[in-house]
């Protein structure tokens, strides 16, 4: 339940980020005790490079607190989308905050929009989008995996969205978004392999006084052939665009100062134990605080792919 | 669908240029370059409608014609595109036999004007163009294409009236002059709201000196109408800068849930509290300044200062500013679900000052477009254990042009997108 | 002359590069007189906004020198491709310095190679070829456009390059390089709208030992095709990059300091005047080097894909 | 063609991986992840020839079998593509049906392991492994190839062998450690060329502290052979590093154009020359220290340390690195057509003593991954106004995969290119 809203305490139930260095964060499910693959319920106790940690002992600790594990510590923070993006069970290649983020903008989502998503993925998107869009908007959103569909339903109940969102279990490309969404969506989103054949879908879906497009393909002829549909069903303010984040790694780099100065006096033997002596003691060092991108970074993500239905096309 | 009324701002699009405006009364007019546009047909058209640019008057100016307008409604049969009415078939090869000595063009200069006083429709004066181009029709198919692209941005005579929203707002700032907007970019903006966690539940902390109001206004935008969320917008001027907070056109209830207070001001209070409340009141005096678009002097003014927004008020109790003050306090005292900060000045004690505010698990995100800067907080934000998961990231954004055979992306792209350095507070 | 070698002093007909800032560069030839346009022969001035030159005082300057204009100075450097690339006539869009090297560098030209380029274009990168391969290579550059080929060739024997190059008037894509150059290339560079055309004619051009190719498009669909091309004819190591050049523009910014802390005490009359007179004070001010990118950057110059042809491949 | 020859160095690739590689003597073997093989079949072969590996022997490893392989020099006709061989058409629409249990190979990693020991034939493996695999053909066509790439790039049994170049050295270099040549990009490393204007002729200054000779090799390159250009080459350790220099093969005297010596020592000659000589060349002894490829200490060496090439010269007259130091400082005295500086000290010092040797109007590089510290070079040349059209720049590349309806950059990219300060010098 703790994707609600902003909470204080840890209570029984709660997803909880265990976060353990920028690079280590877990997700675990707040309860004291978990039935193991023999049936068994037992302790709930989680396994960290760092040690073990009782779950039952966090529960009711203050989010934001230092825990301790058996052989070192963590602290528990609150999740939200952000932390979940990069703690949740990927079923499915997922976007990541800078994309969600342009694609939330560009999509003019907040508190009462509607929101038709295909396909749901692992859900992060949906995360977003629902934290953008309660507690008076809802969310639509499809995918053509049962089994992801039925996870993801389960999903946003056990994380107290349940009531925002609508999941289904459908091929939107040749099946559409159901009779039911026509005429409903404030804004479309597409992730799918052939964004052109749902356009038309996500057209009937957006609302007659308007609403907002968008696709996300990894690769640039995907994105071709979707503008050509979009164009052809009389979408506007089209642009394709790509967004990179990137890190900068902070270190602090000590230069040595070198003297050359002193190689323009001669070398008498007197001087010359005493830059020999000189040249033994630890140089002066310059410091700089600095930063640096990863060696490697992401070169992509996908093509975003946005669009304005204008208002009053006839949707004949 | 909302029409457009009196003391609206609207979006004037003209193809793709766009600009923020006020309808403040039926004579205003808004200025498209050469174009003076007269808005009053625009009262009670429903927003997103087209309006045709009819020539009234046409007066020498510095720098060429200056023309009035009127608006006209129009209908979408006379939004066909120029290039269907033009319907261009005929495209050379290549270019291989233009040679550019300036004399393809065979109309004079002093020809075109005048035959744009006589014939206010673009497409007219584009055929005439093309009709007396030496070289038109022996350019190839992307050159004609540039070639009808530049004219028709130089001819076209329409354009709509869109309402104002946070997307259409921040790339009309950032375009006209970033600076106004501390160079926040629209990835930036986006990425602000995700990572503050600015949503319809919660209570959350800004502090900005200067931006229009846009990001004051983004943050209002994402906690919505009907809900529950709080903002205290803090800010270093006698007056917060709201430009694009009213563009939006909020509900009251929605409006009031943005807290503006002078960071001093409320700080004082916030310290002092009761203690303070005899002294103020007696200083308080009712001079006022409205510069509330105008970028404020970031020194803590005197309360004398103060504008007054109901000085026929000022007889029945404690002023505005004060009791916005005692609002934003007591939020103060509950503690924030996050901070956000974009400051002209050192970020190091205003981060002080307004840390201990946030409470533990909460997102902060401090906005620079200076890199050492942030870099140093860093280290300092590092240094006090308080912060963790710290990360300074900035973008690279990209436009791409997609047409058959000419897809490539554009060939400006924005440099800069700021920095933003983001982490969660510990207990 | 001036293009051959370095050489300290300017003597008459040298290209000179009068550099006035940054953004303000002219290549001016030291003749001390020019014809006009009514066939008069008149002293040869050169307007700047920081007023008239007189080229015939530059003559005999050492280069690196600084000169008087009549309403201010300017330094006289010698050219190289780099200042002459941003200074020279621009006959066609023209390839820059980035890029350029990137292809030099992937091509493998150094001294000895013979390269093959079309089209010559405003002959910008055929400096940088000429640059690199002489004293003892060869470059073959291609125009199908008549007027441009001839300003070409007349440049190169101008800046003294003419013994390295020989210029072309010819439709490579439809009639290929000339059967001459059969076997001769080590490396073959395209920049045409229809790279795809003229990959068989690169194929033949290449030495029967290997060589290297690189076409530069603006968009994606040439490279596709020119990829389609390439694969055909057996070219190996098939590489599409790009390269952006980012400038820093640097600059000292100094924030204010903000003292917050007075704010806890209590404001007493007295202490209220010490504060304001406080307030009036310039506050404590932090200096930071630093730097940013112009607002508006290059976003997209061309897509860069190079090819190895490997050793052998029958030419049949 | 040039053939392969003992003493060599070798670039040895196996599809995308490559490695440059001594080939020192016959019984010489190079390493590529758990394949040893064997080198002595490459003497006299021509150089871009594909070699099969043989598996002779396989032990087991910490990490797995070691295999010994010969190398048997093989035709065109082996080198049919394993998908054509395997010749895959049956492609799933999607991967709808496809669920990721961990159970989709039938085959065990022991079935696996003892087929590759059986059958050496990468594409029989993979057929093999296609055949069990009970998901591959619902698979899409861009799962299949991405599960195809990944098979193949562990089973592929064929290697080439190159003549190393300045291009395959240095995606070598960078891709292994770009530390070990500071981090300098591909990119980097041409505009470093371009910049310096190193051509056939001219005489050039470097300055770098360890690249493992890939800045003087590239500038050698660059120079060519039978020119009359001079690279005077300073180092901050007792030896230069010079791997890549000796790799490149290069003729005798275009090598001898290259004059690599020690700063300290070279600018005392410099500054002090006559005066020095018969203090030297007492202090003179034979201890040698052979280093030459590790990074050496950027301390000034005392005499005595130094590396005598041809100690048995040292009876008839000065050694090898005062002739050196004294053909330098000839140059020096001429001055330099520009400078190259790759330091890993503070650059100021450098740069204030090596600036006065350059001419004026030639090009000056300076390379850093500190931007910060670029920052302040630039600050300090443009004070002294020694240096004009002073440049601060970096770059961005990014490669792309294209393929019918799967084009887009490649999903991982380099992030740093370091930065370069360029300008000229004046009078």
């Amino acid at each position: 339940m703790s994707f609600l809203k902003p909470k204080t305490h840890i209570e029984q139930g709660d997803i909880v980020i265990l976060y353990l260095s920028v690079n280590s964060m877990h997700a675990i499910e707040a309860v004291p005790t978990i039935v193991n693959k023999k049936g068994e319920t037992i302790a709930h106790i989680f396994q960290t490079p760092y040690g073990s940690l009782k779950v039952q002992s966090i529960i009711g600790v203050e989010y934001g607190s230092r825990v301790e594990l058996s052989k070192g510590w963590a602290y528990v923070l609150q999740p939200n989308p952000e932390l979940w993006t990069q703690t949740l069970p990927h079923r499915t290649q997922i976007i990541y905050t800078p994309d969600i983020s342009m694609i939330l903008h560009q999509l003019e989502v907040r508190p009462g929009a509607v929101v038709v998503e295909s396909g749901t993925g692992s859900g992060s998107l949906s995360h977003y989008f629902l934290r953008a869009l309660k507690p008076t908007g809802h969310l639509h959103t499809f995918d053509f995996h049962e089994a992801r569909a039925d996870q993801a339903r389960d999903e946003f109940k056990r994380h107290g969205l349940g009531d925002f969102v609508t999941v289904y279990h459908r091929d939107v490309c040749n099946l559409g978004f159901t009779s039911e969404l026509d005429g409903v969506a404030d804004a479309v989103f597409l992730d799918l392999p052939a964004p052109d054949l749902a356009v038309p879908h996500a057209f009937k879906a957006l609302k007659l006084s308007g609403g907002r497009f968008c696709s996300f393909s990894p690769c640039i002829e995907q994105s071709q052939r979707c503008i050509n549909g979009l164009i052809k069903l009389g979408f506007t303010e089209i642009c394709s665009m790509e967004v990179l984040q990137q890190e900068s790694v902070i270190k602090t780099r000590s230069l040595p100062v070198i003297d050359l100065e002193f190689l323009k006096m001669p070398k008498s033997s007197e001087a010359n134990s005493i830059d020999d002596s000189k040249a033994k003691e630890p140089k002066e060092l310059k410091k700089y605080l600095t930063s640096s991108c990863p060696q490697v970074l992401p070169g992509h993500t996908g093509f975003l792919t946005f669009a304005t239905l204008p208002p009053n096309i006839p949707k004949a | 669908m909302a029409v457009i009324q009196l003391g609206d701002y609207i979006v004037i699009q003209r193809q793709k240029y766009t600009k923020l405006q006020k309808f403040g009364s039926l004579d205003a007019t808004a200025t498209l370059g050469k174009e003076h546009l007269e808005l009053k047909s625009l009262l009670d058209q429903p927003y997103d409608s087209t309006f045709k640019m009819c020539v009234k008057e046409s007066k020498a100016g510095k720098r060429g014609a200056q023309r009035q307008h009127s608006l006209e409604l129009c209908s979408e049969n006379e939004l066909r595109s120029i290039r269907d009415v033009l319907n261009i078939s005929s495209s050379g090869a290549d270019n291989r036999d233009i040679s550019d000595n300036g004399e393809a063009q065979a109309l004079k200069s002093s020809d075109i004007e005048q035959m744009r006083e006589a014939c206010n429709e673009s497409s007219k004066i584009i055929e005439k163009l093309v009709e007396n181009s030496k070289t038109f029709h022996t350019r190839t198919e992307y050159s004609q294409d540039k070639y009808l692209l530049k004219k028709e941005k130089k001819y076209f005579e329409f354009v709509q009236i869109r309402q104002p929203t946070i997307r259409l707002m921040v790339d009309i700032f950032h375009r006209q002059d970033a600076d106004k907007i501390m160079g926040i970019r629209v990835d930036t903006l986006s990425q602000i709201i995700s990572y503050s966690g600015i949503s319809g539940f919660g209570s959350y902390l800004l502090y900005e000196s200067g931006t229009n109001g846009l990001l004051p206004a983004a943050m209002l935008n994402s906690m919505g109408a009907a809900t529950d969320s709080t903002l205290v917008h803090m800010h270093p001027g006698n007056v917060p800068q709201k430009q694009a907070v009213l563009a939006l056109k909020l509900p009251l209830e929605q409006q009031q849930r943005c807290i503006s207070v002078n960071l001093y001001s409320v700080l004082r209070e916030f310290y002092q509290g009761d203690k303070l409340e005899t002294v103020e009141v007696t200083e308080e005096s009712v001079k006022t300044e409205d510069n509330a678009i105008e970028q404020s002097e970031d020194i803590e003014p005197s309360s004398k200062k103060f504008k007054l927004d109901e000085s026929r008020n000022l007889s029945k109790g404690p002023p505005r500013w004060q009791l916005e003050n005692k609002r934003a306090a007591t939020l103060m005292n509950d503690k924030f679900d996050s901070l956000v900060m974009a400051a002209k000045e050192h970020p190091s004690s205003i981060l002080q000052a307004l840390l201990p505010l946030i409470k533990p698990s909460r997102p902060i995100v401090i906005f620079s477009t200076c890199k050492e800067l942030l870099q140093e907080t860093y280290m300092e934000l590092k240094a006090t254990g308080k912060v963790t998961n710290l990360h300074l990231t900035s973008n690279w954004m990209r436009t791409y042009q997609i047409l058959p055979n000419r897809t490539h992306p554009e060939v400006n792209m924005s440099g800069n997108s700021g920095y933003l350095l983001t982490g969660y507070t510990l207990k």
